[in-house]
């Protein structure tokens, strides 16, 4: 299992916090503990207002980690990330991290999908990275999808990592016209799935779809999975969805599930 | 001259090095927030609440944020007194610090069964009794919103174990005096007041609610000045030493508690937005003390002037 | 096509232009936001409460405020009904809009004057009867708080004025549908919950409470999960229609009251932070039935889904 | 009276804000239908944050008024200012205003102290500008009091009107040591009463101080007085202080009284 180290509170620098896209942002912030001990999968729980609105804190996967810096990537749709988005150079956040149990990455999978729904690429970035780290001859596929080709985020950069990047959008303004999981779908529809290996997050209609596939081809797969949040430890048993064994904590379980753990059918894991 | 300010409160037989205590549900069983807290710096543990047997609790999602409050709707989830004597007591106990176990039930009997159970248990110092539980025997009344079954609860307890019992009040009541007076008469040793107050929230694009449970209940700042009030007033009806709990955030909200009557208190919701936030209120209450030059804590409880 | 989305509603005989009305004790006798609102725009005004003789109120101060909520203690200061008569009606009476008098006393004798008394005025559409004041003749007991005494309250009342009565619920008791019932059974032409929350505040450097009056009643935001439950509990209970409200500051707010089965809402202390919200909330609930292609308020009504 | 005018809600645009002292700033709003109106003595009612922490806005005393824009001077002393204290260039905040009854200046008076305590002089420097222009030989003296000399404001501006200004403080670390009202009571003593007018703000036992001269002395005294508000408009009633008539609302009768109006033993006088 991947992060069951230390957690950390710490007063984070904003180094610097710019727009990434229409409501998106990205965030850089100096946090040298957290960063030394950062999984990918696994998120920080920031305090976006040291008042009362809004009380709790905001959970973030992230996204980037390097040199005593993390990155997180984020979407304003609400009064927590609105304030967020106030943030300037020099700033402080109060911060938790790293929480929760990330991807296992694993080196004997020699075929690799990467599969993004929307802003589903915030802790799929550093599954890249650590995949290309681990490097010799794998066959890695990110595939990236969106609504339209202006939510399509990160392309350059999962490609200077040297990986094959893909693109479905709704609207067919870039890549495939449809979902990325029918995307997928085509992409793996004659293979054989033994050494393959899936890592998504997004839209939860999206990683249902992928779970199907996964468990009727028998490849292994790994999701990023969203709740509400209270502690962000696992004392308060408030972040919960329904896995195949009973109830599992998003942010102590995971957020990172085998898609065969959960319930896909639970409407609970529909958040809004 | 010896360590003061003295922040030392005792809560019947209880004896505590100060009178911060983590509330129920919100700090687990005391393992999960071993990064940010040495529980030996607390006056106290209160776990989260064990019934007999195991419990799933309820449907997801179980919060809700709403303004300057929350809503939850766990559901008791717990892994019954079995598996907590087992596999969470001797964590437990192994902590310097008083260990308050929270105890749930739905039938008089279940109560009677845990309180037993655990006082073998060892370690523990005393039991909170949640009495917001509804009632499956009285057709879903709730223990606490009623004088003469939170009295005859109390009663039965109080001879199927030794341990102290503090009882915890909901506020969901016309007068939450009369319940207090009940619990005193049938013996408690303390009260801890307030639970979460029932609510409910609405998300008007689905219309749906927002919890899976469709109501839960509502604590952090936005219900401390109700809670305030309830101290106040049940400290001027009984007795007993009183855990006041229901929205603190900071020392200062603690010391509202204390002067309205509170002997202790008891941190929550704030434990999710600043997990150290129990210590910064003990060294809060610290510093009131030097900067009013109160020798003596235990000065201050219901010292307010009107 | 006739004027869709069509926002009108009726609280039994009373027809409203649309459901959104203002508080009352906050927004005076109607004149005092002439600068920001046109009467003429809202579903109407319920007034601030009027007495038979003039009262005084409290000592100040009489509002602390707190987390997301607003602690007041005016205590029912008024010039009494013959002034109110005298001076404000006339002017109540050239707004274009439903008038709603909220009356309150310590005697069931005092209600049935008032009642008569304004029944005699016109130009008043119903009375809104705020049963949460202490009840003299039964040693402070809250007619709201006992279903008996609200029942033979509102029965009073029926029979001493023609006039649509509204009862306002206290939220202060542990059954507010026993109450809602007792009211229905009464004759009730429509309930109005909830009331403030009895609550309290403490200055800790002073040690003084907040407020003169000491406890004070908590309204704002922070109520809202608690209001919005309760209207759920009441419109499941009882078959009159609800005026809800409790920490109304939006549009998206008062839907949630009116998905957990209010007809109308009103709006309260949201009038002190921006005296223009409630026709601002008047036009949110137009765009937000546009945007559901809903035609129909009063569809929504109570259509929570579960 | 005066100040019985229209009220308007306006979002106002932040000019400057900047610091005045330890915990003191200035503040310019560019609002010009409350400019155009306002009073000496009134006040405007400030939403300080646009969620609800804090829930009520902030009252502040127009502290200076020309050109459609109007000044206020205030003190970080909680939440709501410790916000506005943050606001910028270009920001928005929405005010309600000119609000309130404002000082009666009347050229009948030939010897008019201005008696400021602290922060009071945030009220009385548009009473000095005004009496200026009403102009034609009349002794004005304004004193000002504080704790000590780093928390004297406004003094070369109100010089700079052509006034009289003298300075009390505590420490005696500039002007007279002791207290403003105790100066005051110096500067008097001898003097006829008749055709003198007093204006003043400060410290509740400072207002106190001075009225007791008044009714003894039997000079026109005006003073303006604080309360914790709700709607400052005169609905909620919540904002009374005792008065010898009865309750009197601070944001409709007041905040500018008589000082005779006001029963000053009243503890409910004191907001902290
Ligand atoms: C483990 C984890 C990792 C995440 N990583 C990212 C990320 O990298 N980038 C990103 O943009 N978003 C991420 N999210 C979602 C993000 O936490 C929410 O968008 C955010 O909390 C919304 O806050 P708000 O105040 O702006 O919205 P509001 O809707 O006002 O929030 C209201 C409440 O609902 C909760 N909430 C709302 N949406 C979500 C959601 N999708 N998931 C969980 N709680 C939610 C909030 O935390 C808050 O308690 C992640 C969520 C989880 C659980
Ligand atoms: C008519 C009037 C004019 C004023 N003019 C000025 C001015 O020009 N400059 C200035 O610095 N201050 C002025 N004040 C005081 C100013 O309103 C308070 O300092 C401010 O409201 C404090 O808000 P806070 O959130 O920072 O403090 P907090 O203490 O956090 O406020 C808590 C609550 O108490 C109220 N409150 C606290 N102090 C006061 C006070 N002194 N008077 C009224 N309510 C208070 C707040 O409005 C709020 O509701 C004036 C007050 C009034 C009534
Ligand atoms: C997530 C959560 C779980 C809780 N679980 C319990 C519980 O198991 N037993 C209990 O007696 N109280 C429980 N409570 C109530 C708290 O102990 C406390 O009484 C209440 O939250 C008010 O305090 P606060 O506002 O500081 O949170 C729970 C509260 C929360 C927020
Ligand atoms: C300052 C103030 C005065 C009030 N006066 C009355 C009153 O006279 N009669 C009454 O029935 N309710 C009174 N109320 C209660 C409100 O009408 C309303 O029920 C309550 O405030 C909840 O709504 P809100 O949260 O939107 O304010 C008063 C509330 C406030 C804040
Ligand atoms: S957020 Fe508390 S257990 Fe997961
Ligand atoms: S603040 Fe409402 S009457 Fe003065």
């Amino acid at each position: 299992m991947e992060g069951t180290g230390s957690m950390y509170q710490v007063k984070a620098t904003v180094l610097f916090n710019e727009k990434a896209g229409k409501a998106h942002y990205r965030m850089k912030l100096e946090v040298s503990q957290i960063a030394k001990d950062a999984r990918p999968g696994q998120f920080v729980h920031i305090r976006c207002s040291s008042g009362d609105d809004p009380l709790l804190r905001r959970p973030f996967s992230i996204h980037k980690c390097a040199q005593g810096r993390i990155d997180i990537l984020y979407q304003v749709v609400g009064r927590g990330t609105a304030i967020l988005s106030k943030k300037r150079r020099g700033d402080q956040l109060d911060l938790l991290g790293p929480l929760g149990k990330g991807f296992e990455i694993d080196s004997a999978f020699s075929k690799i999908f990467i599969i993004s729904g929307g802003m589903g690429v915030a802790p799929l970035y550093m599954v890249a990275q650590e995949i290309t780290r681990l490097g010799q001859g794998k066959e890695v596929t990110v595939l990236l999808g969106a609504k339209n080709k202006e939510l399509i985020l990160d392309k350059d950069d999962l490609e200077s990592l040297g990986l094959r990047v893909m693109i479905a959008t709704e609207d067919g303004s870039e890549g495939y016209q449809g979902l990325v999981s029918d995307l997928f779908e085509r992409l793996i529809s004659s293979q054989t799935s033994l050494s393959l290996a899936v890592y998504s997050c997004g839209p939860v209609s999206m990683l249902k779809k992928i779970a199907e596939l996964s468990s009727h081809q028998g490849f292994f797969c790994q999701v990023s999975l969203e709740q509400r949040m209270g502690c962000g430890l696992g004392a308060c048993l408030g972040c919960v969805i329904r896995g195949t064994s009973g109830y599992l904590r998003v942010c102590k379980e995971g957020p990172v599930f085998d898609a065969q753990e959960i319930l896909w059918d639970d409407p609970g894991l529909e958040i809004k | 001259m010896e360590n003061l300010p003295d922040l030392r409160v005792s809560l019947g037989r209880i004896h505590l090095r100060n009178p911060v205590l983590v509330a129920s549900g919100t700090f687990g069983y005391g393992e999960e927030y071993k990064d940010f807290v040495d529980p030996g710096e607390l006056g106290g543990i209160i776990t989260k609440a064990v019934t007999l047997k195991p419990r799933k609790g309820n449907p997801p999602p179980r919060l809700a944020e709403t303004p300057a409050g929350l809503l939850n709707s766990i559901g008791l989830e717990n892994p019954g007194v079995e598996v907590f004597l087992k596999e969470k007591l001797p964590h437990l106990k192994r902590l310097k610090t008083r260990i308050i176990v929270n105890i749930a039930g739905e039938k008089k009997t279940e109560y009677l069964y845990l309180a037993e159970k655990l006082g073998k248990g060892g370690g523990i110092d005393a039991l909170e009794v949640n009495i917001s539980c509804p009632n499956v025997e009285k057709r879903g009344l709730i223990f606490g919103t009623r004088a003469d079954l939170a009295f005859s609860l109390v009663k039965g307890l109080k001879q199927a174990t030794d341990l102290p019992l503090i009882v915890k009040l909901t506020p969901n009541v016309t007068d939450i005096t009369e319940i207090a007076q009940a619990a005193e008469e049938a013996g408690a040793e303390a009260l801890s007041l307030i639970n979460t107050i029932l609510g409910m929230a609405i998300d008007v694009n689905t219309r749906r609610p927002k919890l899976g449970a469709i109501t839960g209940g509502l604590s952090g700042p936005a219900i401390r000045p109700v809670a305030v009030r309830m101290v106040r007033q049940t400290f001027q009806k009984v007795n007993l030493p009183l855990i006041g709990m229901g929205g603190i955030m900071s020392a200062e909200d603690a010391l509202e508690f204390i002067l309205a009557g509170a002997t202790a208190v008891a941190v929550g919701t704030a434990n999710f937005v600043d997990p150290a936030v129990s210590l910064k209120i003990v060294e809060g209450l610290r510093q009131y003390l030097r900067k009013m030059r109160i020798n003596y804590f235990h000065h201050l409880i219901g010292d307010l002037r009107t």
